[in-house]
């Protein structure tokens, strides 16, 4: 079993206009930013894919990663917890003139829906939002006394996410916070595809180490330096870079 | 000439359609042997329920470390990749359809796929283990079991009689006489032993089997 | 005399109630001060919803680690004892009430415990993070807040006007004139300004304040 | 902060008649034993606690752990998914004599009923039992045109399980498949106690390789070379042993 991919472009080559896309990253912790860009090096090549349905706990932040994507016109439509960051001005327009929609959830919810996904659990029960606008038409039922608002599970064509190591079989490990919502995404997904700052052999990663086993992954490729969102943003980047 | 094929070689005919690289769930005791019977070429990574991911053979006798089983209390090994995992993420896996393949034993299967395999009543002490997770979770369910009971009775049914472990979940059968597919309500016999005729086939079988295109001859090494 | 307290001295003044050892989850922005005020023989260790428990402070500029930040996307550092998770296991921490306290800010507390602090209406971009999770997670939930808006109207109030953030989920609101407490669907007050009457506290405060046993002077140093 | 319990019987001091307590392990594998034999040796002590309700996979083998437990007649009911075992006759007989109580719950809806008692999840729906004699009496909703089952959290008072490192935070890490529910039971116990191989000091746990943080353990006691069930079991151990 050999789930290595050679290049990022193969890594994002599948992707159909309308697919649901699950990318990890919590603001730029995490976020594929190499993936990402690699998908919009294929829209604007070929037109495609379009019309995605981004899960993430944000919306972009500055001009790279998924604010490139929106910025491309690839977005119809963001979930996510919290559409707001230090550079908030793409998603932000673009949804005051009503070009892309949001589904705004709960940020435990958020990743309770997509483990749910993960788990075969099509629905579940929780405390939060209720009583809020967040749980306008849900249904609600008492257990021992207590209202709970029933959310359901969450599921993606695909999910895009970094990871730090990752061997031949897909097992991955992560770097601190930048784990936050992949190991989750990487078991909701129908298709897996993680950018890793190293490919390694299997046995190479401790089997109590493993965070995100195998089964979860469908192709890794190595992206050996991984850009920080955070650190393009502070350099003022742009993706694509404007030709000068 | 084979009239009845043996627990290894029923095992071994269903290692043959398991594909590299699948994610397979044996349940414990006979299926378990479908382990040893990869074709070569192929290395399957096996799941045990208790949160191993790639585990391997069994160690040699002393040399067995009790911290490391799989669902039947075996001690196992690891084979390079494994992973450990709690038991959420282990019912994740199989619930969430993460497996390719689980391969159970049976006490019946009904011809909608129904399967009975964890109770044979309400006497002594039910246990139910992971069976029940199983049969809803792995995208192909397969059964390994004799055609028939110790007692000559079919084990493939019309509806079960037995408590179910599960419904409409099993796609295929291997038995100690055929390989049947569950189609659309119905057994649908794809390879049988050359020594058997149909009609004594369908004679020890609860329900109808029905064909559907060329029957292959069932040839399984002696084992 | 302290005519009202600055955002720094109601975080100080919250900081005393948090016990040595307890789990705690600061709201992003002003609650965040409170883990600079802990008294001397104190340890909280912070929980931040990106997977991290027992953060400490900032790195100096220069040093950060954007792998390594919080709720807010700032900055952070490990203290020993640290560790991470995922997200799903955060929340399990925060939903499955494991938290000690959270501490959140407000636009509205009504005297019913209901908490309004993530919409200031239909205009703009609707963002909501973690705080519908965190005000019915934590076993204690503080707001930290000025007493009234930047307008002079009261935020503590008898019903929410605002979309609410969770119902019936505050215990205790510190605010630059006092300590309220929620009992009962009432405010009580616990503690105020020396220099501010109970009258005149009254007449800032949207909802009738209770009185239960002595209302203790709310001192804090200059910060 | 400092989670460290001196001794085997301080840890076990406070659990009273009529808990629930969740023990870790899958047969042998992960089975807290030395928790189990002082819970024993104090009620052979003091008489308490008993009346107890214990949750575990299994309902015991030969006469060690959780088969001493129950062969003491201190276990009212078990819930687990498969009673049975090489040598079951301590939970077989009292069972046939209905002396014991038993609630049989499908493996993973029991790992994921307890992960949902400690993650605030008061019931969800699942694929696993519909249409069986173990789905009676629960609701069954629709979803996405199949049909699941209502399954609702499980909590304990007590968790008694065995970890491999704890820190004085009460963080912690498994050995290889004994981790199997106990990261799951810390979750959801209103206190949980551990056994662990060895007691580290803070920060000598990398915080990647963290199971169970410590904010799920109340309780941290060495075991430095806990026995292994199955090892006392091939033995014929008895507990208490027989005095000659």
């Amino acid at each position: 079993m050999d789930k290595r991919i050679p290049s990022l472009a193969e890594a994002v080559a599948d992707i159909p206009d309308g697919a649901t896309v699950m990318i990890g990253g919590f603001g730029g912790s995490g976020a594929p930013i190499e993936l990402i860009h690699a998908l919009i090096d294929r829209c604007l090549a070929t037109g495609s894919p379009r019309d995605l349905t981004v899960i993430n706990n944000n919306s972009g932040n500055g001009h790279v990663g998924i604010a490139a994507l929106i910025e491309q016109g690839m977005v119809r439509k963001m979930v996510c917890s919290f559409p707001r960051s230090a550079d908030p001005r793409v998603f932000t327009e673009k949804y005051l003139a009503g070009e892309i929609g949001l589904e705004l959830v709960p940020q435990g919810t958020l990743a309770e829906r997509i483990r749910a996904g993960g788990a075969g659990i099509p629905a579940f029960y929780t405390l939060t939002a209720y009583g809020t606008d967040l749980a306008q038409g849900k249904p609600v039922a008492e257990f021992e006394g207590r209202q709970y608002v029933q959310e359901r599970w969450l599921k993606a064509d695909v999910a895009l996410i970094k990871a730090e190591l990752g061997d031949h079989h897909g097992n991955l490990t992560y770097r601190m916070a930048a784990r936050n919502f992949s190991p989750l995404m990487a078991m909701a997904a129908a298709r897996t595809i993680v950018q890793v700052t190293q490919v390694v052999a299997p046995g190479c990663i401790d089997p109590e180490h493993v965070v995100t086993p195998g089964i979860f992954v469908d192709g890794v490729v190595e992206v050996a330096n991984p850009a920080q969102e955070e650190a393009l943003n502070r350099a003022n980047a742009v993706y694509p870079e404007v030709q000068a | 000439m084979t009239t009845r094929l043996s627990n290894a070689q029923i095992a071994w005919r269903a290692a043959q359609d398991i594909a590299d690289g699948a994610y397979v769930n044996l349940g414990i005791g006979f299926p378990e042997m479908v382990a040893r019977f990869q074709p070569p070429g192929r290395q399957a990574v096996f799941h045990t329920e208790n949160g191993v991911l790639g585990f391997g053979e069994a160690p040699p006798a002393g040399q067995e470390d009790w911290d490391l089983i799989n669902a039947g209390k075996k001690a196992i090994t690891l084979n390079p990749g494994a992973a450990f995992f709690h038991h959420a993420d282990s019912f994740a896996m199989v619930r969430g359809g993460h497996l390719d393949v689980a391969i159970l034993g049976a006490y019946q299967v009904a011809q909608n796929g129904d399967l009975a395999n964890w109770s044979t009543g309400p006497r002594g002490v039910p246990a139910v283990g992971g069976a029940m997770d199983l049969v809803h979770g792995a995208k192909r369910v397969a059964v390994l079991t004799d055609h028939v009971t110790k007692d000559g009775m079919p084990k493939l049914v019309e509806s079960c009689t037995l408590p179910l472990t599960g419904v409409r979940c099993v796609t295929r059968v291997y038995t100690s006489l055929a390989v049947v597919d569950i189609e659309n309500d119905h057994f649908v016999l794809r390879e049988k032993l050359p020594a058997i005729s149909l009609d004594e086939l369908q004679a020890v079988t609860g329900a109808r089997l029905h064909v559907d295109g060329e029957i292959a001859d069932l040839i399984v090494p002696e084992l």
